[in-house]
């Protein structure tokens, strides 16, 4: 089954087109990287997916056309979102946080919050130290985790992540990504990462989307990305990829 | 030192009016992130739903309930009309939409319902109980102990239920919250009728005495604001605690600093007030936000 | 590559000893009986780049904190030889010390122009009433400002977003905005919270180029937090690594990385010797 | 090395198009009064004074970032000092008004400190007792202050002369003491120290960090704002020639409050805006009412307005207008809403992002 | 006017402002208004003063000074008012415009300031003086109950003040003073205080709610000291409905105009005509309201002084205010006439009643105040 679709999808911030006519197909279980330069619009992309930015085109999770339904609505049909920043309820404890995750989670999977959280406390066992303090508390990196651990709780059908790398540790960096690995088979979650750490995405992902100016500029499987001449150019900062003297832009563009 | 436990006692007493509209403050501020000047004339709305209600002939208790929910009710359809179309994200539009309210609500209740003094009776009954001397008139009683309900059901409902935990949740952040499949507007309504219903008991506690008008709680608000602030506004516990030590604080100042008066007793809370929050700025009770680099 | 425009971007501080740029002694801090610092002592050498890394939690954002002076914190921080221990936040600022946070930190009701402008604020001469009534002094003092901003944001691309509110920016423009901010001081220590994070790898380098030839210019010493092994391999001279608020290790980015500790608490045990990541 | 891009050339204030637009409004405030009643002129009057106040309002709450809910009591603070100098000391009205700028100053850094501790709603609640403790003291010390009944002049004290009316002299005081003030806010609330309120209101450690001294620039809002709300009180009085305690409770206060808001707490236009809908709005409201329960329903209707104003121009009457105006006109829009980001505001920006993506344009800007 | 205006056959309207409250603190006195705007309008209705209509032009005040100021000078510069009517407080404020202006002013309160006449000739208050009633306790007191220990419980503000004051002037001190802020209700430390200090004559001149609440709390707790109410307070919309009859039973009050709501002023003739104009006006909401037959009452005495004025103007209003003599007013008790004198006030007659429950009682006979030498 298709776990989402996009199509002709446009977003505009005021007079200013960020998105042009975004196509995307992702299948159940899939994790798909979203590559792309600063200013390409991937955050924008994902908003838009999650009804936060307004946008024309169709989207269809699962079956469910959702342009056209709030946020919260679409949140509630199994769209889970790590947004840019990172969204924690500073002034609620740790595990309020956490546990608002889990509340969010579909009906049917309730008995299983307990083993969950367990789950979480290993893949980050500092979030299950820190429970009982303020999240506004925490730093950076624990509250990038927090933010991924309050979203993968709800145990969405499809997981949007935007940098989750942002501020971790390599190390931990690392452990995520396995962790996004095994939970995809353990939990067949589908999951749409925005990364800028291309390098590392192309390692878990089965395919990549490359974002230029808006629009989708060059799609595959991505082991073929990993050896593309210009996605190394351009996001691997190869500075001995002949491309990267010559315009990366154009190369993905064609 | 009869003259004193009484007057302490009266302190206390006069103090739940405060410390019911005080929770109600809070429950807002908790639910919905809002300091509602609006409080009180919500608190008074549903004094006048429960009076017309006993004109009825309905009991006292029922009259109660029935005027919690409907200001349940009325809390929550505030949101829906007025509140929820507000630029929520800032504070200083929040606080003229509370003073808009409170004009508004004020003048609609005077229109209603006139601006003559009512009586209204105690749903406790009149009589008194003496002990050591002392005495407590059944509605102050009774008006503590409605009180003391509402305070431990509202922190019950948010500290220890997921309904709770929801609510300020979507109060502190609502685009994340949204995230997480609350939306917005059901949760703040939400938030806005339970403080209706917090703000129905402050009604009926106070009017018994106060005497039923438009008017009733334009004093008590003030107090409740300094009650919420000395306790916390983020406390329910605060809350509850500062109204009562406002009142006895107060009570006191009026009896054993004659120059003060009744009327400018209210310094010595406001004093009170200055020095716990030079001290701690969270309130007696309140947490400090949480701000880092 | 970026380049500097013009030598008016140079200031240069006289060197008035030859201390380290940064002396930190026996810092500790705690919040709530948690020790975010414990006994942190190393200094920072003069001119170039240095980092501070550490695993998540480790301390690092925290001792920023208390370099730049938001925290009260024991022990004692010291800025070329000159203790800082009684100065407020404003006054290190004013001193020379200017930074970056880790989430980017603009003002939401200015646009980009003037957020980068705030930076001028610490080494601005004129007061509030030179400001109120206008005197020629403020003006002029105003308009050079204002020029030497609008020539920092060219190398940094900021020039085309200039008017643009900063609530529209993605999210590598606002770190962009940041740095163009700090700068402006013409600090004498830049402290930077992962500047590269959000950041390709091109980008990343780029940047941090172009802020090493900044400081190269004006003897500014950069002290850096940042994941990006790889990338603090490569810039920093000086490499100090916390874990759990105590200092594990420091000196130079080979010896650091080839300590066993810091390989077992950060960089994993299959790291390579280049810091880069598997 | 490509020549940098220009710097965008800025104008003198007086050459720009919101400055043009000031002076033709202060040509039509000078006019006024030869145009109109005395009987206009009064509530014109009034309105500059109350304008006054707004002004130092919105230096503490819209650039500060502090909240006043006192600012009642302040303007009372202003009024009995002029008029207990005039009718104690016989002092001239200037030097009465020049007393309570003092006075002014003296309150503000007397509530300025303590406020500094206090902060966001807590210093709100603070300022609430002040503006409840006021009327209460006035009445109280009625030796000095005339208690309930107050205190009164027994003419207006501007004597007609060169030809004017007491009101048109009146009127033109408030006029230039109202544009002279806010020529001086509006410019220690542009430039190097709008840029740091601008920090010290929505980020206290980014303020710090960029060396701005935050106490010292949230006190001397205060103090500001306080000396100027005070000099309001104080030509208010004059214009009323009374000043009672009643003219100065709590309501006064949030009324101002919300002058402030409706009108723009960062606009000076919106002071103005907000002065005259406050003043003339219940006028208006029980004009158009007849019958037995008017002042309710203008109350009602007053209310109903505020909070529409809120709903659909929350930066402000001032700046939803000049937006509009700039829509219409078809002109880019110059800045985002009061409250931009999060994700209800439409962000929209000036001028449109280069179709090129950035890192393009800057190497080849250097190369 | 006794005679038309010589010259030309005037019918233009005479114009009255009146600036009253009717929103904010004192929205409760709107239905003063509505009594005034009740006669005048019934005037009207009967052919006016000489066949010149009056022209009432209202604004609510909404009980602030800035707005009273606003009002008073739209009436007189912009309706050409030759009177503005006030409720009170703020009246005082008022003042000097309207004396420099020469318009009349007519207020309906007791205020003491507002029985300056010399400094402010153009000013007249309706109710008698408060500092009279003071004086007017102290002598009851002392005939009835000289070792009374009194307790004052009143507004902080002035009208305590001046009541205080009269007090003094008759020889009472009170032992124990309760001034609240106006709205206060909860008064029950204050009567603990009361309690414990052995009070056991309570005065108490303050307008609702605390009237009707602190009666109701003192009878609830069971402390029944000797009440002493205000003359102008003492009704039932205020005190009587809001604490229950037996509350207030046994209480005392010098009244000198009639409570509509009281069941012994059903048949009298004048009351009814009040409830007959208020309804057919359109106020019949206030029909229950001792203040709005305060407010008809003033609008007859205006009324009164205007036919009798020698000419319609301030002055010749005014001229005939001061000649009243033995005139009727509809609102005064049985036996009491309106007669200028002492600063400017018309009303020097009270009646001594008690609550018995049901209905204000009359006890002796009527008081002349000139008589006692409370006023000269
Ligand atoms: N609220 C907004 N208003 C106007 N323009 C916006 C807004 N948000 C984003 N933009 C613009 O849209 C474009 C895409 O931004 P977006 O945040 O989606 O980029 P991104 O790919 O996530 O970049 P980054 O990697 O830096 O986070 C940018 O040019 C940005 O300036
Ligand atoms: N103001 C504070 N209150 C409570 N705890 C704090 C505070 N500041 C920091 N901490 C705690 O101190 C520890 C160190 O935090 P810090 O932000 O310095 O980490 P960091 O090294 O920057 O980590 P990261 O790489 O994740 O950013 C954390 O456990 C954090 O929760
Ligand atoms: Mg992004
Ligand atoms: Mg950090």
């Amino acid at each position: 089954m298709t776990m989402l679709i996009a199509e002709d999808l446009c977003a505009r911030y005021g007079g200013v087109q960020v998105l042009h006519g975004v196509d995307l197909a992702i299948a159940e279980g899939e994790i798909v990287a979203l590559l792309g330069a600063n200013g390409a619009g991937k955050t924008t992309l994902l908003r838009a997916l999650s009804r936060q930015v307004a946008s024309s085109g169709a989207i269809t999770l699962a079956g469910t056309r959702i342009d056209g339904l709030s946020t919260a609505r679409v949140a509630r049909l199994g769209l889970g979102h790590v947004p840019e920043g990172r969204g924690t309820f500073t002034e609620l404890t740790v595990e309020e946080n956490l546990r608002l995750g889990a509340l969010a989670r579909p009906r049917n999977l309730r008995a299983r919050t307990t083993s969950d959280l367990e789950l979480i406390a290993e893949t980050f066992p500092v979030l299950h130290e820190m429970r009982a303090r303020q999240a506004g508390a925490l730093s950076g990196g624990q509250a990038q985790m927090l933010a991924v651990a309050r979203a993968l709780l709800a145990r969405p059908r499809l997981l949007l992540v935007d940098e989750p790398s942002l501020g971790l540790a390599p190390l931990t960096t690392l452990e995520l990504f396995n962790r996004f690995q095994s939970l995809r088979d353990a939990w067949s979650l589908t999951i749409l990462l925005a990364e800028q750490n291309a390098r590392l995405s192309l390692r878990i992902a089965d395919r990549a989307i490359v974002l230029s100016r808006g629009r989708v500029a060059l799609e595959g499987p991505a082991t073929e990305l990993q050896d593309h001449d210009a996605l190394r150019a351009a996001y691997l900062g190869d500075a001995h990829s002949p491309a990267a003297t010559s315009s990366p832009e154009g190369a993905l563009d064609d | 030192m009869t003259e004193f436990f009484q007057i302490l006692l009266d302190g206390l007493t006069t103090g739940t009016v405060y410390a019911a509209l005080a929770l109600a403050l809070s429950v807002v501020f908790q639910g919905t992130g809002m300091l509602n000047f609006a409080q009180g004339e919500l608190a008074v709305v549903a004094a006048f739903i429960a009076y017309t209600v006993l004109l009825g002939g309905i009991p006292p208790w029922l009259a109660i309930l029935i005027a919690v929910a409907a200001s349940a009710v009325i809390g929550a359809l505030l949101h829906v009309v007025v509140v929820r179309w507000v630029d929520t994200r800032n504070e200083g539009v929040l606080m003229a939409m509370g003073v808009a309210l409170l004009l508004g609500i004020s003048a609609l209740a005077s229109i209603i319902w006139g601006t003559d003094p009512r009586s209204f009776p105690s749903p406790f009954g009149s009589g008194i109980i003496q002990f050591a001397g002392l005495r407590l008139t059944y509605q102050q009683a009774g008006g503590a102990l409605l009180v003391i309900v509402a305070m431990a059901l509202t922190a019950l409902l948010f500290q220890k239920t997921p309904i709770g935990l929801r609510l300020r949740a979507v109060a502190q952040n609502a685009p994340s919250a949204a995230l997480l499949g609350l939306s917005a507007p059901v949760w703040l309504a939400l938030g806005w009728a339970v403080a209706g219903a917090v703000g129905a008991v402050a009604g009926v506690v106070a009017a018994p005495t106060l005497g039923l008008s438009p008017q009733m709680m334009n004093f008590p608000l003030l107090m409740a604001l300094s009650a919420a602030t000395l306790g916390g506004l983020t406390s329910r516990v605060g809350a509850v605690v500062g109204g009562l030590l406002i009142g006895v604080v107060t009570a006191f100042a009026g009896r054993y600093i004659p120059f003060l008066g009744g009327d400018l007793n209210i310094v010595v809370a406001f004093v009170l007030i200055v020095i716990v929050l030079l001290i701690k700025p969270g309130g007696l009770f309140g947490r400090e936000r949480m701000v880092r680099a | 590559m970026m380049t500097l425009d013009s030598d008016a971007t140079v200031r240069t501080h006289e060197m008035t000893t030859l201390a380290p740029a940064l002396t930190i002694s026996d810092v500790g801090i705690g919040f709530r009986g948690v020790r975010a610092l414990d006994d942190v002592s190393f200094d920072i050498p003069r001119g170039g780049t240095s980092a501070v890394i550490g695993p998540n939690g480790a301390g690092k954002t925290t001792l920023f904190n208390c370099i730049s002076g938001i925290y009260r914190h024991e022990g004692e921080i010291a800025l070329a030889g000159r203790p800082m221990r009684d100065m407020p936040a404003q006054a290190r600022a004013v001193a020379g010390i200017a930074r970056t946070f880790q989430t980017p930190t603009l003002l939401p009701d200015l646009n980009v122009f003037e957020n980068v402008l705030l930076g001028a604020h610490g080494g601005m001469r004129a007061g509030m009433w030179a400001a109120a009534l206008r005197i020629g002094r403020a003006s002029r003092e105003e308009r050079a400002v204002r020029l030497d901003a609008w020539e920092l944001m060219g190398p940094l691309g900021l020039q085309p977003l200039a008017l643009a509110p900063v609530s529209s920016l993605a999210h590598a423009d606002r770190r962009r905005v940041e740095i163009a901010r700090a700068l402006l001081s013409r600090p004498q220590l830049l402290l930077l919270d992962e500047p590269a994070a959000g950041l390709s790898a091109d980008e990343a380098d780029e940047l941090l180029g172009f802020i090493a030839e900044f400081g190269a210019h004006s003897d500014m010493t950069s002290l850096l937090v940042e994941h990006d092994v790889g990338l603090v391999m490569r810039v920093a001279r000086f490499v100090a690594v916390l874990d759990a608020g105590r200092l594990l290790a420091s000196g130079d980015p080979a010896t650091v990385s080839a300590d066993p500790l810091v390989i077992a608490a950060y960089l994993g045990a299959d790291a390579p010797a280049d810091g880069e990541l598997p | 090395m490509t020549p940098p891009v220009p710097y965008p050339l800025e104008r003198p204030w007086f050459r720009t198009p919101r400055g043009l637009g000031t002076l033709a409004l202060l040509l039509i405030g000078v006019c006024v009064p030869f145009l109109v009643s005395d009987y206009d002129l009064f509530n014109a009057t009034r309105v500059l004074a109350i304008a006054l106040g707004v002004a130092g309002l919105n230096l503490l709450v819209g650039f500060s970032g502090q909240i006043s809910v006192g600012h009642g009591a302040i303007l009372g603070i202003g009024g009995y000092t002029t008029m207990l100098m005039m009718l104690n000391l016989d002092a001239p009205w200037p030097v009465a008004l020049a007393g309570s700028v003092a006075v002014g100053l003296l309150v503000g850094v007397v509530i300025g400190i303590p406020a500094l501790k206090l902060g966001g709603l807590n210093l709100g609640l603070f300022t609430i007792a002040i503006a409840a403790v006021f009327p209460l003291l006035m009445n109280r010390f009625s030796d000095f202050t005339g208690g309930t009944v107050g205190l009164a002049l027994p003419t207006s004290p501007f004597t007609a002369q060169a030809g004017l009316t007491s009101a048109q002299l009146g009127y033109l005081f408030a006029l230039a003491s109202l544009a002279g003030t806010l020529g001086l806010l509006r410019n220690i609330t542009t430039g190097r120290f709008g840029r740091a309120y601008a920090a010290v209101r929505t980020n206290r450690i980014l303020a710090m960090a960029n060396g701005v001294r935050v106490p010292q620039l949230k006190l001397i809002a205060f103090v500001v704002s306080a000396a100027v709300a005070s000099l309001a009180g104080g030509i208010l009085v004059l214009v009323l020639t009374v000043a009672t305690p009643d003219s100065y409770l709590l309501t006064f206060s949030l009324i101002l409050l919300m002058a402030t808001t409706v009108g723009g707490n960062r606009s000076w236009i919106g002071a103005i805006v907000g002065a005259a809908i406050v003043v003339y709005l219940p006028d208006f409201a029980s004009d158009v009412l007849p019958g037995q329960a008017s002042g309710q329903f203008a109350q009602l209707i007053f209310a109903v307005l505020l909070g529409v104003c809120l709903i659909f121009a929350p930066g402000g009457l001032a700046g939803w207008s000049s937006t509009l105006a700039r829509r219409i006109g078809g002109l880019t829009v110059r800045r985002a809403p009061a409250t931009a980001g999060g994700a209800r505001s439409a962000p929209v920006r000036t001028e449109p992002r280069p179709e090129s993506p950035p890192a393009l344009t800057r190497k080849e800007a250097n190369r | 006017a006794t005679e038309p205006d010589e010259g030309a056959a005037d019918d233009s309207p005479i114009v009255i402002g009146a600036s009253w409250p009717q929103s904010g603190p004192l929205a409760a006195a709107a239905a003063g208004l509505h009594g005034f705007q009740a006669y005048i309008e019934a005037t009207n209705a009967e052919g006016g003063i000489d066949g010149r209509q009056i022209e009432l032009v209202t604004a609510d005040d909404g009980y602030d000074p800035a707005r009273l100021a606003d009002n008073q000078r739209s009436f007189v510069e912009k309706d050409g008012a030759i009177a503005v009517v006030n409720f009170g407080g703020i009246a005082v404020p008022g003042r000097p415009y309207l004396n420099d202006k020469k318009v009349a002013q007519i207020a309906l309160a007791g205020q003491t300031p507002l029985s300056d006449v010399e400094n402010f000739p153009y000013t007249r208050a309706f109710w008698p003086d408060v500092a009279w009633e003071g004086e007017l306790h102290a002598q009851w007191l002392k005939e009835n109950a000289p070792d009374a220990v009194v307790g004052f419980i009143g507004f902080n503000n002035d009208l305590s003040e001046s009541h205080i004051a009269g007090l003094e002037a008759g020889g009472v001190t009170p032992a124990q003073v309760a001034t609240v802020p106006p709205g206060t209700a909860d008064l029950s430390a204050q009567v603990s205080q009361f309690q414990a200090a052995g009070v056991n004559t309570v005065i108490i001149n303050i307008g609702a709610p605390t009237i009707g609440a602190v009666t109701a709390y003192m009878d609830e707790i069971g402390y029944e000291p000797t009440l002493l109410l205000a003359g102008n307070m003492a009704d039932f919309v205020t005190v009587v409905d809001p604490a229950g009859a037996e509350a207030v039973r046994d209480a005392y009050a010098f009244h000198w105009g009639k409570d509509p709501a009281d069941p012994k002023n059903e048949e009298d003739e004048a009351t009814q005509a009040f409830v007959a104009a208020m309804t057919e006006h359109g106020y019949e909401k206030d029909i229950r309201q001792a203040l709005a037959f305060n407010g008809y009452g003033l609008g007859a005495a205006l009324v009164e002084a205007l036919k009798a004025a020698p000419e319609l103007t301030a002055d010749g209003l005014l001229e005939a205010w001061d000649s009243m003599e033995d005139t009727a007013n509809p609102y005064l008790q049985d036996g009491m006439t309106l007669d200028a004198g002492f600063g400017g006030r018309l009303i020097f007659q009270v009646q001594l009643t008690q609550f018995d429950g049901t209905s204000w009682q009359p006890q002796g006979e009527l008081i002349d105040l000139r008589e006692l030498g409370i006023v000269e």
